[in-house]
């Protein structure tokens, strides 16, 4: 029996996913991920420093701003120049925003409908609004205002929320004013009851059990919650720093896919995202979130077993709400401040950029989907001469395989169809993006 | 200012600048108070609340207030509610009173002009009249000269022979002596009361602290005058253009200044202060409830300008070029007069500094 | 309206899938957008619908850069009855085609070893260089007043009517402060097409042309604008301005 | 001031219309019979002239300046009774949307705008009509006029791009019948040829009718004709290249260019003289024109003429 989807839907970029099961044993499991690539890497040799940001900002649709600032930090690093600590609380508030936003398409647009539309034979977003449920609950207002909410900060900040524009090496062309910063604040409190009840929508979710190989990987700072920098830590403990990454880790082409698998060199399946972060480092959540995260990562007190930490990738969905929480509240709290520093009027934006240098500079953020690796070489006129970009979905392609084929093990009897959706819901759960993946 | 008969004299009282500011803040009361904000040539025309945000002293802006508040950017003139089935339009007038602050000859030309465009003829533009009505215009001669201005060329400045179309006419006409103001001065500016309006507006405000100008500040304003005139740098043959342009259309003046620097980015029309050309198009919401018809500025340098079915007359850049360099210096029949009235933006705010009169020139040569 | 919803499709080629996500998730007409339509296919959006049609509308994203794609794309355009060109990568080649300026063989091989040889990937190439197009929905991401345009047109059966201008005439009509003219930025505003609002320079930044070069473009006026600033080297001027989002059409213009 | 009355009757507020019947006169062109039932815009008064043009149109779509192939009855306060027409060639986005129009739809219109034939000129003279493709509709209400006109005589001349693009057959069978006016008709495209069989169909009738189609560009039938210069006044509708020759032949007879009359297109979004789109040289073709005489247009940039 031949299992195939060629082109999975609700997951950004193109992929597929394929495997046999003959005399009850599983063979040739493949995701493949076909997605044409752009060849970023090639496509930025020769072009100028302060060009990178815009270019690599085209590799995602969802995620534009961490690419942005990835590369923009390690081209930063790379001529030698400091951005002013205001620059860094605003790189926040971009990097937050969009998080929450992307986590917000992922857990409404692409996985409820897995959840909400089984058995009902309804699976896109637009079918499952229709449910009789769903519209009772007004799912399509909360989504939107919770939307139009973070798209507003990151709207604010960048210029536009898809692709922003003044965000640029160096830092901002142009930063909100006081009273603009202040329209974000109550927007974000007129959406946070129904970013909540979507928290929790989605944190009731019954979903599937399952248990991965895999280890978690995440950045992680002392006094937060790491996002744009931090140490590299694992489920065994620190690995190293973010210089150390291409030492840490390597990279392997897989003859079928156009993506290529990321892992630790050291051998294993690695995951990386919001599941590996709220495992790594949930005592950095913001109050509202602990709880939550707590219940997700150690279990629920009356059934604790000994298998401490959470190991289910579906779980990747609850963590996800958890993080909406997490930074939700810090979007408050980082505007709260922008706007008692910006009542002296606007604070001052940049003119002109920091001049080329040569140099080598890499930087590693949490993207939404986990860990992501930009670096670079520039030379003396401030030109690119090398390039090197790993993605989340490249760091967890290897543990996607690897726990699909103990999925459709540990489900062989199951009837094709039921199989097939149920490998589909385990990729949709690791919120792979594959147009970066290939890039 | 010879010549000017005595009736005329009894609406001119010479105010120091402290009355005026106080004078312009009680007529806030009544008007939104707009003026040049950010001094130089690139002031720009700003609602403001206190008379210190302005710099009188500004020589230019890129907008021109007349037509940045009288012929809006972008303007919603229709609207139909699809499920009612039912056209509106209005209000008129849109918004509150205003009151242009500050406005230079060469711009209160160009709105005596736009009234032309919009009020003449057979049909007023009920947004334009509408908003021209409730428009307090303060006038204010020049007291420099950029290098790019040409007015004295059309006789739109630099300073204002208009009689009417607007309401106060201010010259700064020296200091006070010992009193405190802007950078340790407080200027005295003669203000002239054109229009009814504005002498029923200073019968209710007592113009007590003013002076009635004597003689000799007549003469001094007449010796400035003379003294700016002289200060102007660019020249052109005002009356020979017209018949040099008209019989040379193919000149490679105008080739060759379209093809090797005119981006056809229309800055030049939509910083002119007489450019009046909109596009009006019909916009729908997704939710298809209501349509609105929507006037926005639209230029001439454009290439879809003149496109018709079957044809595009003006497909060739320096055609597009052609057409605007003729239109502010050329085509008088069309409303009487010039359509330049010589503010020099067009040049200003080129990217690559395209010089109509040089075009001219070169044309005439 | 009440009668049969018009059936679109939206298609992703070689892109980074903003188009699509524009239009599922960012525009601020959502709600309204799926009442209106039947997304009949829409990968990004559904994992049910089929690509067969037939379509009212098609919405097509990204560059072609493989074989199989020209295949698929003609079936898309005889299976719809309007068929539009979404952002640029699909309209300019926007950033997919800066492939375009290197080698081949030097591009891919700085990002691909052992899997070069599995590649099928091409020159990129904008749609319309395959099928007709009925129109452009500029931008990267994609204006929305074009976007809402080309989503009520179609629900109206009309003609749409999108921006051909420049971004000076949006920037003039905001009165922004003119970077170039004022701040000597390299602004590519004067040839490239609107549709975004005049978003950099309102930023002051300069424009960097990721809506295309409108039809009228005067590059190497504009070229020359840039030399006079004189911060540029000539490779500069070439690289960042006229091939970020251009690099397909490098020809001059009326 | 701006009363509430004046607001109302906004320029920019359309007025309604039925549309009370239709009628395909060639392909991709479309007569429409239209009659107005309530509306804001300033008209009451306004007397239509042959010649002039309405900005035709539907909300969400646009307008379109269009020129009347049939004029209302003139009694302009009794709006039932003023059925009118519009001939339209299906060019783009507004005239491609009423296309799809059918009896009893509303449209739109706003007019009726600029200054039309001088027709007053034409008294005691020989009137010469010179026509290309759609360019006979704005002139179609002249000729049914000319009996009243007092003229010395009326010729019209004719061209199309094939037979079976001629509009008005039946009009032109009439008139050629009535007497008032001689005709004469060219194709660029002849019948016999490869076309023959599309778009020939239904021509027999007409033919014999008409007498003969002659092929050729319509210089042809303006050559050999005899002029007397002075008492001669010309109207000249259609494309501007038709305009221009047959304007120069016309020249070439002897006619001074103020006796001869031509119909400008341009673009246009007001008709009302503001949005500037139509401009020639310093004129406003919505309200200084459409019709022109060759004299005033003679030497202005960006005209073919
Ligand atoms: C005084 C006058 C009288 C007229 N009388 C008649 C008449 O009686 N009957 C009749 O059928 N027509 C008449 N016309 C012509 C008619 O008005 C035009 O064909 C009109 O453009 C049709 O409008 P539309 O919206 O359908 O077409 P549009 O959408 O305006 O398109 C018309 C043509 O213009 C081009 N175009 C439009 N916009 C652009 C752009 N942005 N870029 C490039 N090209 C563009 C297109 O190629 C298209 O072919 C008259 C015109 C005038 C000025
Ligand atoms: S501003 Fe200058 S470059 Fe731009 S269209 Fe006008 S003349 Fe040409
Ligand atoms: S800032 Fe750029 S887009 Fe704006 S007017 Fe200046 S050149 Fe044009
Ligand atoms: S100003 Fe230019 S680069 Fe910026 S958003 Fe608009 S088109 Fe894109």
């Amino acid at each position: 029996m031949r299992i195939r989807t060629e082109y999975l839907g609700r997951v950004e970029g193109e992929a597929g996913v394929s495997f046999k099961i003959e005399g009850g044993r599983l063979k040739d499991l493949r995701i493949n991920i076909w997605e044409p690539p752009r060849f970023f890497e090639g496509m930025l040799v020769g072009r100028r420093y302060d060009e990178v940001p815009d270019i690599v900002a085209r590799i995602c649709g969802i995620c534009p701003v961490s690419h942005m600032l990835t590369s923009i930090r390690a081209i930063e690093k790379a001529i030698g120049f400091e951005p002013a600590p205001e620059t860094l609380a605003a790189r926040k508030l971009m990097a937050y925003s969009q998080i929450a936003s992307s986590h917000l398409v992922h857990l409404v647009m692409l996985a409820l409908p897995d959840y909400e539309g089984q058995g009902k034979g309804e699976n896109s977003l637009m079918e499952v609004l229709r449910l009789p449920d769903m519209e009772k609950s007004g799912l399509l207002k909360k989504f939107t205002s919770v939307k139009e909410a973070l798209n507003g900060i990151t709207r604010a900040f960048g210029g536009r929320a898809l692709h922003p524009v003044s965000m640029v090496v160096g830092g901002f062309t142009s930063l909100p004013g006081e009273t603009e910063t202040r329209l974000l604040i109550s927007a974000l409190g007129a959406a946070e009851r129904d970013m909540e009840d979507i928290a929790e929508m989605m944190s009731e979710l019954k979903l599937p059990q399952f248990e991965s190989a895999s280890v978690p990987v995440s950045l992680s700072e002392d006094g937060g919650y790491a996002v744009n920098s931090g140490l590299i830590v694992s489920g065994a403990g620190l690995e190293g720093q973010e210089d150390d990454y291409e030492r840490l880790f390597e990279e392997k082409e897989a003859l079928y896919s156009n993506a290529k698998k990321t892992s630790l060199k050291r051998g294993g399946q690695i995951m990386t995202g919001a599941l590996a972060r709220v495992s790594l480092q949930h005592r950095w959540l913001a109050p509202k979130a602990r709880k939550p995260a707590f219940l997700l990562v150690e279990g629920p007190p009356s059934q604790k077993n000994k298998n401490k930490k959470n190991k289910n990738p579906f779980h990747n969905i609850t963590a996800q709400a958890v993080e909406l929480l997490h930074f939700w509240q810090e979007c408050k709290e980082l505007l709260e401040a922008a706007a008692a520093s910006l009542n002296q009027g606007r604070q001052k934006p940049l003119r002109g950029i920091p001049p080329a240098r040569e140099g080598k500079g890499s930087a590693l953020t949490e993207a939404p989907r986990g860990l992501l690796y930009h670096s670079y070489e520039v030379d003396r006129t401030g030109t690119v001469r090398r390039a090197n970009i790993v993605t989340p979905t490249a760091h967890n392609y290897l543990a996607m395989e690897q726990d699909l084929s103990g999925l459709v093990e540990a489900n062989i009897g199951m009837p094709e169809e039921r199989l097939k959706g149920l490998a589909e819901m385990l990729i949709r759960a690791y919120d792979p993006c594959f147009s970066c993946s290939v890039h | 200012m010879t010549g000017v008969n005595a009736s005329q004299r009894n609406y001119r009282v010479i105010l120091p600048e402290n009355a005026l500011a106080r004078w312009l803040e009680w007529l806030g009361g009544f008007y939104t108070l707009t003026g040049p904000v950010g001094g130089g040539v690139a002031a720009r025309f700003t609602e403001i609340s206190k008379f210190e945000q302005m710099d009188l002293d500004y020589q230019s802006t890129m907008l021109p207030p007349g037509k940045k508040y009288l012929f809006e950017p972008v303007e919603e003139v229709l609207s139909f509610d699809v499920s009612e089935g039912v056209f509106s339009s209005g209000p008129y007038p849109p918004g509150r009173k205003r009151a242009l602050i500050g406005v230079h000859p060469c711009d209160v030309n160009a709105i005596l002009y736009l009234d032309m465009v919009f009020l003449s003829g057979p049909y007023a533009d009920p947004f334009y009249r509408a908003r021209r009505e409730n428009t307090f215009i303060i006038a204010l001669n020049c007291k420099s000269v950029t290098g790019l201005c040409f007015c004295h060329l059309v006789g739109a400045g630099p300073y204002l022979k208009a009689v009417s179309g607007y309401d106060i006419l201010l010259t700064e006409i020296g200091e006070e002596e010992g009193a405190e103001r802007r950078g340790g001065k407080n200027r005295k500016f003669m203000v002239e009361l054109v229009s009814e309006k504005a002498r029923e507006l200073c019968d209710v405000f007592p113009f007590s602290m003013g002076e009635q100008p004597e003689e000799k500040d007549f003469e001094k304003m007449s010796r400035m005058e003379a003294a700016l005139l002289k200060s102007f740098r660019k020249n052109l043959d005002m009356e020979g253009v017209q018949s040099a342009l008209l019989s040379r259309p193919d000149h490679h003046a105008l080739k060759e200044t379209a093809d090797s620097r005119c981006l056809s980015c229309s800055n030049c029309v939509m910083v002119c202060p007489t450019c009046f050309c909109h596009d009006v198009m019909d916009k729908t919401d997704v939710s298809l409830s209501r349509s609105r018809r929507v006037r926005r500025w639209d230029a001439c340098q454009d290439i879809s300008f003149a496109q018709v079915h079957g044809g595009n007359f003006r497909a060739q850049r320096h055609a597009r070029l052609r057409q605007f360099v003729y239109h502010k210096l050329d085509y008088e029949e069309q409303f009487g007069r010039k359509g330049t009235v010589g503010c020099g933006r067009c040049i200003r705010w080129c990217p690559t500094g395209i010089d109509l009169t040089e075009i001219a020139r070169a044309m005439m040569e | 309206m009440g009668a049969r919803r018009p059936r679109a499709g939206f298609f992703k080629f070689t892109c980074c899938s903003g188009c699509g996500f524009e239009l599922a998730y960012f525009q601020r007409c959502l709600e309204e957008t799926l009442a209106a339509f039947d997304f009949a296919f829409f990968r990004l959006a559904s994992s049910s619908g089929t690509p067969e049609g037939p379509f009212d509308l098609s919405l097509v994203e990204g560059a072609v850069t493989e074989p199989f794609q020209i295949i698929e794309l003609k079936k898309i355009r005889q299976r719809s009855k309007v068929l539009y060109a979404i952002g640029s990568c699909a309209i300019t080649g926007g950033i997919p085609a800066i492939k375009a300026l290197a080698p081949e063989a030097q591009v891919e091989g700085a990002a691909y070893k052992e899997r070069l040889y599995g590649l099928a990937s091409t020159r990129p190439h904008v749609i319309n260089d395959y099928v007709q197009v009925d129109g452009f929905i500029r931008g990267c991401p994609p204006g929305e007043r074009d976007l809402f345009e080309a989503l009520s047109s179609a629900l109206m059966g009309k003609d749409p009517e999108f921006t051909e201008y420049s971004v000076c005439m949006e920037c003039k009509m905001a009165d922004n402060k003119c970077v170039l003219v004022e701040e000597g930025l390299p602004c590519m505003g004067p040839v490239t097409n609107a549709g975004c609002g005049a978003l950099c320079p309102a930023h002051h930044r300069a424009c960097y042309g990721c809506f295309g070069l409108m039809g009228q473009a005067n590059i190497h006026a504009l070229k020359g604008r840039f030399r006079e600033l004189g911060h540029f080297s000539e490779e500069d001027i070439e690289n960042r301005f006229f091939t970020l989002f251009g690099a397909l059409g490098k020809t001059e213009r009326k | 001031m701006i009363t509430r009355e004046t607001a109302k009757k906004s320029l920019h507020v359309p007025v309604r219309a039925v549309i009370k019947g239709v009628k395909d006169e060639a392909p991709g062109v479309r007569t429409l019979l239209l009659e107005p039932v309530e509306g804001q815009f300033p008209r009451a008064g306004r007397v239509s002239r042959p010649g002039q043009f309405n900005m035709l149109g539907y909300p969400g779509v646009g307008e379109a300046p269009i020129s009347y192939s049939m004029l209302p009855p003139g009694k302009t306060d009794a709006k039932a009774e003023e059925l009118f027409g519009h001939t339209i060639r299906r060019a783009g986005r507004v005239t491609g949307y009423l296309e799809k129009f059918k009896e009893e739809d509303e449209i739109f219109f706003r007019g009726p705008f600029g200054r039309g034939w001088p027709v007053e000129e034409a008294r005691g003279k020989h009137l010469l009509l010179i026509t290309g493709g759609l360019g006979l509709a704005p002139l179609k209400p002249v000729i049914e006029m000319a009996p009243s006109l007092g003229l010395a005589g009326a010729t019209l001349l004719h061209g199309a791009r094939t037979a079976g693009d001629i509009i008005f057959k039946a009009e032109l069978a009439r008139w050629k019948t009535g007497g008032a006016v001689e005709i004469g008709l060219t194709v660029d495209n002849p019948p016999g040829n490869f076309f023959k069989k599309r778009q020939d169909r239904g021509l027999e009738g007409f033919e014999k009718a008409i007498g003969e189609i002659r092929t050729g560009l319509i210089t042809e039938l303006i050559r050999p004709l005899q002029i007397d210069p002075a008492k001669t006044v010309a109207f000249i509708c259609g494309p501007e290249i038709m305009m221009r020759f047959a304007s120069r032949d016309l020249m070439m007879k002897g006619m001074g260019g103020a006796g001869i009359y031509v119909s400008m297109e341009r673009r246009m979004r007001c008709g009302t003289g503001h949005c500037g789109h139509c401009q020639i040289g310093p004129w406003f073709t919505c309200k200084d024109g459409p019709v022109f005489s060759c004299a005033q247009l003679r030497g202005l940039p960006d005209v073919i003429i």
